[in-house]
């Protein structure tokens, strides 16, 4: 058993453990933060795949970024007192998430050694044991490199190289802008006033519309109970 | 176990058995939860998982390859997008309904 | 002489060597002993430094506003940071019977630890670093959001609706001035072509065929803003809204006493300190200089910068809170942001190496004309940025003024009838 | 292999502990006679009304949506910033439409009052 395996076991345990944390727990603020503590996991296992700039841009945007908006979010919703953590369907879905990770399990894992499922007519195909590197069909080979010293070079030259990733680096740009404009114009806190505006217009435009939809039946209380329905929420 | 193919004496499978676990957790956690603050943390957790396999695969399949890279930093960048997004329809909600439970949400018009 | 100049590296390297041969470890666990004193090391220096500046720091501002300062214990009150140390250890900490008491607990405790862990990569004479990262400045940058977690959850520990405010208030302020920080980090990377803390520093050493200008030269914009930001990062006057203690008590930590409180005390020094560490390795050229060894040369210029910070404590008066905002989102960012697109496109134009002004065109020119042309544009983008601003102040406050006129004549009119 | 994040490792663990022992001699080293009034929240002697954790105002968030647009785009051009030296002028003016579109982003949420703090 080498350092590094050790080193991996004990971030497994720790990822896994705090991503069945997040999502048992009814105290959403420590699910947050236990949130945080599986990104710097996962941020470990980059460096062990030697990739130091994933494991600092895991921290920055993950941990810096992401689990800030999650936990001011958490704070605006005030959604943690009383929580009841799982929902009517919960027991069926452990079951699902849980078969589904056995499958899985059985397609990648050492697992897959041990079990033959050759045997099994649709399952064959999927799992094919004559070569041990094979899934849905594809065989794949392994590199046996070391990561190129200049690999963060490399990246940054992709990013903008024509032939490669120029396209969706420029995408990302206008992404980012739309996603601004959209959450801004979501979430920005509205004047009281404007909203009761707001809704005191849609309330008179449904109150029309429902009455040139029925000119000739109409009732006077309809109109006012949409005005009053609409005005509730 | 055959040391040829591990990196560090850490086989590839291990990731990806890391990996699929976190996804089947965040996958539960996005169905099973009543709050939806905690689904979106799932779909995080399902994101990292599907960015580790990347990573995994860029390591010990194609580590001189940019690809492998590319793809992950675009799966940065959608997690961001989709956290902000996501996080300011609760917030929009959650002034109008006073709730950030999803079965209560059944209408289209706040 | 080189005995002098190579002083930290030969006791590295010596009790390196003492552990590996002398008490026969494997080469494995040698190594982890190593690091492991090396990072003891490194976090009794940040420690140590800390209980220091809080004493200088103390005195400096009190000559700078006609006191005297800490004179009491020991002579020129030089045992004042010892006191405060003893006070501190055995002071009655008392947890809130409300607290969240995991998260509040922790929460010091995740703060110091962050702020040390950028100790990590600061080089503080040639060979002598913690580890040479080739994503050096991202990692300073990265390990920073350590620090707004353990303020989110003190101030969510505390239950205190006081000390929530704060950390929102804080972690608001340390997010937004992240944002110029990191577009400044990104104008010197682009410079340098890496992002080690290392190569940074080689870039701005006289060498065959390296002028060795520092950076702050060449790109004063950046050095000045990320000064800036790096005062507003780690919370320091004129930018310590959290300690306004007539709005929000004493912001995040209002609820800690103690050995608790005394960490994130630590936090906030070791953090000031690492900008500034970081500020002399970017900007001045760190532990390059004549004469002088180069770890006397990178103190001096820490050392240098945090009398800066600690002169504008003593004489800026605290902003408003609108005002911070302001100033960073439309001022800083907007201004960093032309400047690093016209950085890149002065550093393509004007290439300084023969292949690159071959392959890509552009005008060949010599590393110290390159630097000039740099100059140049960063102060005319600054003063261009500057005559905006005040254009628009002038407008707002003329604006202001107007709208008062016209309450006042309202009133007037009121009043006549 | 790379080695040289084993040292950030090492950093981070000795401080943790380091910072640990610190808290532990201190809570055997101070007194602890505790009571109900100092076990009380501060608040200026006053009795917390309501729920403690109270709803914030949303711009908040909002600044911090435009912090994570800018920390998108610098795990982008950081590595592009290394590479620069060997980028073509084309790459270049890419680049630079790429930080202009997302400097329109922080003009839009500068029209739209998102950085004004009231």
């Amino acid at each position: 058993m080498t350092i590094q395996q050790l080193i991996f076991i004990a971030l497994a345990i720790l990822v896994i453990g705090s991503a069945l944390f997040v999502v048992t727990t009814s105290n959403l603020f420590r699910g947050a933060l236990m949130l945080i503590v599986a990104f710097f996991g996962i941020a470990g296992f980059y460096v062990l795949l030697d990739n130091g700039l994933f494991a600092v841009a895991q921290v920055m945007i993950y941990i810096g970024a992401i689990s800030i908006l999650i936990i001011f979010s958490v704070m605006l919703t005030r959604g943690m007192q009383a929580m009841i953590p799982r929902n009517a369907q919960a027991g069926s879905v452990a079951i699902a998430a849980g078969l589904l990770f056995l499958i899985l399990l059985l397609a990648f894992g050492p697992f897959r050694l041990v079990v033959d499922l050759s045997g099994v007519p649709v399952l064959a195909t999927l799992f094919r044991t004559e070569s041990p590197r094979v899934l849905g069909g594809l065989p794949w080979s392994f590199a046996n490199r070391e990561v190129p010293e200049t690999y963060i070079a490399d990246f940054g030259r992709a990013l903008v190289d024509l032939n490669q990733f120029l396209l969706p680096f420029l995408l990302v740009a206008f992404l980012v802008d739309a996603v601004l404009a959209g959450a801004i114009y979501i979430a920005r806190q509205r004047k009281p006033a404007e909203v009761i505006a707001e809704r005191e217009a849609i309330a008179k435009e449904e109150a029309e519309e429902i009455a040139a939809l029925q000119p000739q039946a109409a009732s006077p209380a309809l109109p006012q109970s949409a005005v009053a329905s609409t005005a509730e929420h | 176990m055959n040391l040829q193919n591990t990196i560090n004496g850490i086989p590839l499978e291990w990731y990806l058995i890391v990996a699929a676990a976190l996804f089947s957790i965040g996958l539960y956690g996005v169905l099973a939860r009543k709050n939806a603050v905690a689904m979106l943390m799932g779909v995080e957790l399902m994101l990292n998982s599907v960015n580790l396999n990347l990573l995994a695969f860029w390591r010990y399949l194609a580590p001189e390859s940019a690809a492998g890279l590319a793809f992950a930093a675009f799966v940065f960048v959608i997690a961001a997008a989709e956290t902000a997004v996501g996080l300011a329809l609760i917030i929009a909600v959650y002034r109008s309904l006073k709730s950030v439970d999803p079965e209560t949400l059944t209408q289209l018009k706040l | 002489m080189d005995a002098i100049t190579n002083l930290l590296k030969i006791i590295s390297d010596f009790v390196a060597e003492l552990i590996r041969s002398v008490l026969g470890f494997s080469p494995l666990l040698a190594e982890l002993v190593v690091m492991g004193l090396a990072a003891v090391v490194l976090i009794t220096f940040a420690a140590l430094s800390f209980m220091g500046l809080t004493y200088v720091e103390r005195k400096v501002v009190a000559r700078i506003q006609d006191r005297l300062g800490p004179n009491q214990a020991g002579p020129f009150g030089l045992l004042q940071p010892l006191a405060d140390g003893i006070k501190m250890f055995t002071k009655e900490d008392t947890t809130p019977a409300t607290a969240d008491r995991w998260v509040y607990n922790l929460a010091p405790l995740v703060i110091a630890v962050f702020a040390l862990a950028t100790y990590a990569v600061i080089p503080f004479a040639p060979g002598v670093v913690g580890t040479n990262l080739n994503v050096g400045v991202f990692y300073v940058l990265a390990i920073g959001s350590g620090s707004i977690v353990a303020i989110l959850m003190a101030g969510w520990g505390s239950n205190n609706k006081y000390a929530l405010l704060g950390a929102f208030r804080t972690v608001a302020q340390l997010i937004g001035y992240e944002v110029p920080m990191l577009l400044n980090v990104l104008t010197v990377v682009l410079v340098t072509g890496s992002m080690s803390l290392i190569d940074i520093i080689n870039h701005q050493t006289l060498a065959e065929g390296n002028p060795g200008i520092p950076h702050i030269l060449m790109l004063p914009l950046p050095a000045l803003v990320f000064l800036i930001s790096g005062i507003a990062e780690t919370a320091r006057s004129p930018f310590d809204l959290l300690e306004a203690e007539s709005e929000i008590v004493a912001g995040f930590h209002t609820e800690y006493s103690g050995m608790k409180f005394a960490l994130f005390f630590l936090g906030e020094y070791v953090n000031a300190l690492a900008v500034a560490f970081i500020f002399s390795t970017l900007f001045l050229g760190g532990y390059a200089g004549p004469i002088l060894p180069p770890y006397v040369w990178i103190l001096l210029k820490a050392a240098l910068v945090f009398f800066v910070f600690m002169w504008l404590r003593g004489t800026l008066p605290r902003v408003r809170i609108d005002q911070m905002h302001a100033l960073n989102w439309k001022f800083l960012v907007p201004m960093s942001t032309v400047n690093l697109v016209l950085v890149m496109l002065v550093l393509k134009l004007f290439p300084t190496s023969e292949a690159a002004a071959q392959t890509f065109g552009g005008i060949l020119v010599t590393p110290w004309v390159q630097a000039l042309i740099l100059l140049a544009v960063n102060l005319a983008v600054l003063f261009v940025s500057l005559a905006l601003a005040a254009r628009a102040a002038r407008r707002f406050r003329q604006a202001e003024e107007e709208m008062i006129m016209r309450r006042r004549s309202a009133n007037l009119a009121t009043a006549r009838a | 292999m790379r080695t040289d994040f084993a040292f950030v490792g090492v950093m981070i663990v000795a401080a943790a502990l380091l910072m640990g022992v610190t808290l532990l001699a201190a809570a055997l080293l101070r007194p602890k006679k505790p009571n109900p009034a100092k076990l009380s929240t501060y608040e200026c002697g006053m009795e917390t009304v309501g729920d403690t954790w109270v709803q914030f105002r949303v711009s908040y968030y909002i600044l911090a949506l435009v912090f994570v647009l800018f920390d998108i785009e610098a795990i982008l051009l950081f590595p592009i910033a290394v590479a620069f030296n060997a980028l073509p002028l084309f790459a270049v003016l890419n680049v630079t439409l790429f930080i202009l579109v997302l400097l329109a982003a922080l003009l839009y949420a500068w029209r739209k009052g998102a950085l004004d703090w009231e």
